[in-house]
């Protein structure tokens, strides 16, 4: 079953995904994704102990300056979002919106146990997110409780390593290593060669296992 | 813009075929074109410098990756800018949200055309070139209200209140300690001050009626700081306050001309305070004015405004911010009552009759004034700095 | 598409003020739970009067990670994990408070070489959450280098804990009854070169460039006055109550862990540039406690070179199971009285029911006090001379 | 002044609601009836020799298998910045219905302190004046930290009880991504395809 996350973004710009594999469009492309590679300014968003960390990862000895980043208090100006820490079912709804109110292209790196699938919070934490890809795309996982800040910046070399395979003018295949032309559920082509995303109740969509109407805990 | 039109008449026969409407256009257009150039370019290299300058303060590195040492830094960042998602958000008044970057930054660039970069180099060369620059970077407040109003957004808001409040404050203290400039010029023409302090180091105004002129420069650096929002004056986009004031809803390119307008200002001023205080394009030693025949006041000016600049970046990395009830006390307690003080003395200075019953008055006056101010100032500043030295030394202890 | 939230929380928002509650010319603001300065998911609900607040209301629980909750459900060992996440920039002094209430439920009492490196590593975290708490105080009022500075000194701190027991952050080092590791070869050495180039390097650099800042006085010395009365009535501990002018440490008061053996003095805020109890007072005392914490450990390393080394897990119980009972202890964090109530059940390995008294919990619960009728700049100001940390408030 | 010296004066002022004993443990406390904890912790705050102007933690228990009857504990603890010394007080209420007097006018904190206790246990104090809960969201249902808690499996369509599926996976070592945005190595999107 194909899940709704895995489906291309409607082409809405006017160059954007249009272009064909040409020695052009394959310039410019690097071009631009080289220079997105270069600066992603990522948003000052600590959630709990690694946050720590990052901000260790921004201080002298790691200075994730050399890489271009420089971090930014407001969403609209910030590139990829380091959900670092515990998402907590509380904080759930704040990171979301969050996330959306970032610009595209937008990346997210979820560093740490408890933001990859609650960490050592899984089991009894009835009040913590069992991983930060309930809610949003994560681009890189990175590993650990907390990561050493290393660890954070080779999750950045991986992002930059990512992005620059990704395509700006040029055409998406529906999925990597599929053959542009490749059948995706949910997306159909127009007659302009452009893809569409079909409505979403023709969509197959995940069922979740249980009805999602919360069961209450044991009531007073 | 002179300069311009005698290059055109070189041209064999234009003169002769174009109509001086056309030319002036032209070499008008030309002249824009030079200073938009070189103030889109300019960020490219500040914006590296001062993260190399905060990187050295700070113990770190700074941009490495991105080329050589990092110098393509900027340019990267200026290619993913453009490239990145334009946000508008549902409740923001578009019309002005669009308009007021592009005022901000009009604002910031039209200082240029008066910016005299050599005695023939400059776009125009007005007759109240120092009042327009100062009227003219007050444009970008409207610019920055705008922003804020528009962006529907509290903390936006109160960016653009903040910086309503701060620039209309800060002009004044720096339009009075302008006025001790022009009144020793006589003119309030650019061209002419810097013709006032052509000849060497020692024709500065900033040594005129020492040290009256070195306090009015100080005033003035320090208004212009303020005017240009930097620590320890950058209220309105105080990042641990106010998220980022009042470009907060702004995204891509939009935020990228707020940054442009910012850095360009940052010049402007550091240029204005050069042309005025430190002999503009005037070189200090006047051997070094011309290279191999070539007039080089141009880099001189330049050399001026970025070691002015690089105070500006200094002071960033140092100093917290103040509050802004404490901003208004520096700006109207402090400054203004300094600067008028300064004209009444420079004005006296330069109106007294010279020599009266045979006694060089004005000397005396003027001196006697300019020591008791200066007393005062150094005690002051004794006193501070013994006071931070008790702190520290207290504190070790 | 989106398969995560399916209706809007709108409810939690509900708990805010009303329409009524504002003036014609006030409103509300929203601070955090994401804003540059709250320390962590803080949320502040301000009203203001353009930049006068005239009431602030903060709102917890974006972090609350069920601490207790788990207490319940592993283990006596293994809550000694999740104590390093409640206050996750000084761990060392958490799982010291647990080990030492469960060490009471247990009767067991550590060597004195096993106290002593427990004391030292204390101190060690003291600086460096300190530094941290400084740091980033700067940062809040716009002061950038300062923090980065503090940052590289506290990394050559977390270096030797990472020596010691292979951790940056969390480290589970102190053990019910004794350590994880032993310390290692040339520790001591090390130690002493980061206390020396403490005392002659970073101290008198952050002294000079941010704490005798005229600026930085002029924005805390006159604001945030909390007084002696509110502190004790809303359970200020730690720094903020020293602030205050009591002179309470624990350290002193009922010392723990052999802290009798050492000669500091306990920094109270003297009211320096304003009223006593302000912003820069509770600061001060944090400055100056560094300066304290590292005369400490100076001792402390001179009689662990001569005490007679033992195994640090020689006490560590194989099965902590206590017998039916309850206890309620206290020590001195960095940021406060860290008091952990322990209630055994006597039939379980887990604990029946802990509760933690964190210091930040009861220093927010104090907030809306001493943020009446201040600028918005000093909210900001207020946070960090509290020196909150989120994890502990949340738990 | 003694554990005992205080329970001593405290059973002189208010006689048999002075419940039980002096409990000798680690930390000692008497048990105070429910009602009347209210004035005992504007006494012990007010009389000279006691001076207990601290609450140290206010913290309740959840006891659903004692014996002699199955309640809910508050427990008081307290100590003096005038005398350093410390003591406890403890109600016992009903584990359905619990109500206790608040004691926020004698001491701050306990203001947060008993939104905590209400927010977790369901314990409701009387004449509180901003009794909401404090550490969950506000439409959260249920109080967790009773022993009869069990996890809702879903709440606001966030998933709080792990599956067997994903516990499954977690042991299997495939740690990441159990959410509906999961990383799925065969349609890995292309950076910057997120929607």
């Amino acid at each position: 079953m194909k899940l709704a996350p895995t489906l291309p973004p409607p082409v809405s710009g006017v160059i954007q995904n249009r272009f064909p594999d040409h020695v052009v469009f394959t310039t410019v492309d690097e071009v631009v994704n080289w220079a997105r590679k270069s600066s992603l300014w990522p948003m000052t968003f600590g959630l709990a102990c690694c946050a720590i960390e990052m901000m260790a990862a921004g201080g002298t000895r790691f200075d994730w300056d050399r890489f271009g980043m420089i971090p930014r208090a407001t969403p609209r100006q910030s590139d990829l979002m380091i959900v670092a820490g515990t998402v907590t079912l509380k904080m759930a709804s704040r990171v979301k919106r969050l996330f959306e109110q970032m610009p595209e292209p937008r990346y997210v790196i979820s560093m740490g146990s408890c933001a990859n699938n609650g960490g050592p919070y899984w089991r009894h934490g009835y009040h913590v997110l069992k991983g930060i890809d309930e809610i949003i795309p994560v681009d890189v996982y990175v590993p650990g409780c907390p990561p050493r800040p290393e660890a954070l910046l080779y999750g950045v070399m991986k992002l930059q390593e990512k992005l620059q395979e990704d395509r700006v003018l040029r055409k998406k295949p529906l999925a990597p290593g599929s053959l542009v032309d490749a059948h995706l559920d949910g997306v159909e082509r127009a007659p302009d060669g452009s893809l569409r995303i079909v409505e979403p109740a023709a969509a197959p969509r995940p069922e979740p296992a249980a009805p999602a109407a919360p069961s209450h805990g044991a009531k007073a | 813009m002179d300069a311009l039109l005698r290059l055109f008449s070189l041209i064999p026969g234009w003169d002769q075929n174009v109509p001086a409407w056309a030319s002036v256009t032209l070499a008008g257009l030309v002249a824009a074109g030079l200073c938009l150039g070189f103030m889109s370019l300019g960020p490219v290299g500040y914006v590296y410098v001062e993260r190399k300058i905060a990187g050295f303060m700070q113990d770190r590195l700074g941009p490495m990756r991105v080329g050589p040492w990092g110098l393509l830094q900027t340019i990267a960042d200026t290619i993913k800018l453009l490239f990145k998602e334009a946000i508008f958000p549902a409740a923001v008044h578009k019309v002005m949200f669009v308009v007021a970057p592009c005022l901000v930054v009009t604002g910031a660039f039209m200082g240029f055309a008066v910016l005299p970069f050599s005695p023939t180099w400059q776009a125009a060369d007005l007759d109240v070139g120092a009042f327009y620059v100062i009227a003219i970077g007050s444009l970008s407040t409207v610019g920055l209200i705008m922003a804020g109003w528009a962006s529907n957004n509290k903390y936006a808001l109160f960016g653009a209140m903040r910086s309503a409040a701060q620039i209309v404050s800060y002009e004044i203290p720096a339009v009075m300690s302008l006025i001790v400039v022009v009144m020793i010029a006589g003119s309030l023409s650019l061209q002419a001050i810097v013709g006032e302090q052509a000849g060497g180091l020692h024709n500065w105004f900033l040594w005129k009626f020492f040290p009256l002129n070195v306090i009015a420069f100080l005033v003035f650096f320090t208004a212009t700081l303020a005017e240009c929002n930097r620590t320890p004056f950058d209220i309105p986009e105080a990042e641990s306050e106010l998220v980022a004031g009042f470009h907060t809803e702004y995204s891509g390119f939009f935020f990228a001309m707020f940054f442009l307008a910012e850095y360009t200002e940052m010049f402007v001023a550091s240029a204005m305070a050069a042309v005025l205080f430190l002999g503009g394009f005037a070189a200090p030693i006047p051997a070094l004015q011309t290279v191999g025949g070539f007039d080089i006041g141009p880099v001189w000016l330049i050399a001026k405004a970025w070691a002015l600049v690089f105070v500006h970046m200094w002071l960033r990395w140092t100093l917290p911010r103040l509050r802004v009830d404490q901003l208004m006390h520096v700006a109207w307690k402090v400054l203004l009552p300094i600067s008028l003080f300064l004209i009444v003395v420079v004005g006296g200075l330069l109106t007294w009759p010279a020599t009266a019953n045979g006694f060089p008055w004005d000397r005396w006056v003027g001196w006697l004034l300019s020591a008791l101010l200066f007393v005062y100032l150094a005690t002051t500043a004794a006193r501070a700095w013994r006071w931070h030295a008790r702190q520290v030394r207290e504190a070790v202890a | 598409m989106s398969a995560g939230i399916t209706r809007p929380v709108t409810s939690a928002e509900s708990v805010g003020w009303r329409i009524d509650d504002i003036g014609p010319d006030e409103m509300i603001l929203s601070m955090g739970p994401q804003h540059p300065s709250t320390h962590g998911v803080l949320r502040i609900e301000l009203i203001t009067d353009g930049e006068l607040v005239r009431e602030a209301r903060p709102h917890i629980g974006y972090l609350h990670r069920c601490f207790e909750k788990h207490c319940e459900n592993v283990d006596y060992p293994g809550v000694i994990p999740y104590t390093d996440r409640l206050d996750y920039v000084a761990s060392m002094g958490n799982s010291l408070g647990y080990a030492l209430a469960v060490e009471k439920l247990l009767a067991i009492e550590p060597s004195p070489y096993v106290q002593t490196i427990r004391v030292i590593m204390a101190e060690l975290q003291r600086i460096a959450s300190h530094c941290v708490a400084v740091g980033t105080y700067g940062m809040d009022l716009g002061a950038f280098t300062p923090f980065l500075h503090l940052l590289r000194d506290r990394e050559k701190i977390l270096d030797v804990f990472e020596w010691t027991c292979g951790a940056r952050l969390l480290y589970n080092y102190n053990w019910i009854g004794g350590l994880s590791h032993d310390v290692p070869d040339g520790f001591v050495r090390a130690c002493r070169e980061i206390v020396a180039e403490f005392d002659k390097v970073t101290w008198p650099e952050l002294v000079n460039l941010l704490i005798g800042n005229r600026i930085f006085i002029e924005r805390t010395a006159k604001v945030g006055v909390v007084s002696r009365e509110l502190a004790i009535s809303y359970d200020l501990t730690g720094p903020n109550l020293r602030g205050s002018g009591v002179a309470y440490d624990l350290r002193k008061a009922e010392p723990y862990c052999g802290y009798e053996n050492y000669e500091f003095a306990v920094p109270v805020g003297e009211g320096r540039h304003g009223p006593l109890g302000s912003c820069f007072d509770r600061n001060w005392v944090r400055v100056v406690e560094m300066k304290e914490s590292a005369r400490i450990i100076s001792q402390a390393l001179d009689r662990l070179e001569k005490l007679e080394k033992t195994d640090v897990r020689e006490k560590v119980p194989k099965r902590a199971k206590p017998a039916k009972g309850e206890v309620f202890a206290r020590s001195e964090a960095p940021r406060g009285n860290l008091g952990y109530y322990v209630v055994a059940d006597g039939t379980a390995v887990n604990p029946y029911r802990v509760k933690v008294k964190s210091p930040c919990f009861t220093a927010m619960s104090a907030f809306h006090h001493v943020a009446r009728g201040v600028m918005i700049a000093d909210i900001i100001a207020l946070i960090g001379s509290f020196d909150v940390v989120l994890g502990e408030i949340d738990r | 002044m003694t554990p005992a010296e205080i329970c001593t004066k405290l059973q002189e002022k208010f006689g048999a609601d002075v419940v039980g004993p002096l409990v000798e443990a680690a930390s000692p406390f008497v048990v105070v009836k429910t009602e009347r904890i209210a004035e005992v912790a504007a006494f012990c705050k007010a009389d000279p020799a006691l001076v207990l102007d601290n609450l140290l933690c206010l913290s309740a228990v959840d006891l659903p298998k004692e014996k002699d009857q199955p309640r809910m504990e508050v427990v008081y603890h307290l100590f003096s910045y005038t005398h350093f010394h410390r003591f406890a007080l403890k109600v016992h209420v009903p584990r359905e219905g619990a109500r206790v007097p608040t004691v926020e006018a004698t001491w701050g904190v306990a203001n947060w302190h008993e939104r905590e206790a209400y927010d977790l246990f369901g314990i409701v104090f009387e004449g509180h004046s901003d009794l909401r809960r404090i550490l969950l969201p506000d439409d959260w249902q249920g109080h967790p930290l009773r022993k009869d808690w069990t996890d809702p499996d879903f709440y606001n369509g966030m998933r709080v009880k792990p599956t067997e599926q994903m516990a499954e996976r977690a042991l299997k070592g495939e740690e990441f991504g159990t959410g509906p945005f999961r990383h799925d190595p065969e349609n890995a999107h292309v950076p910057g395809s997120q929607s």
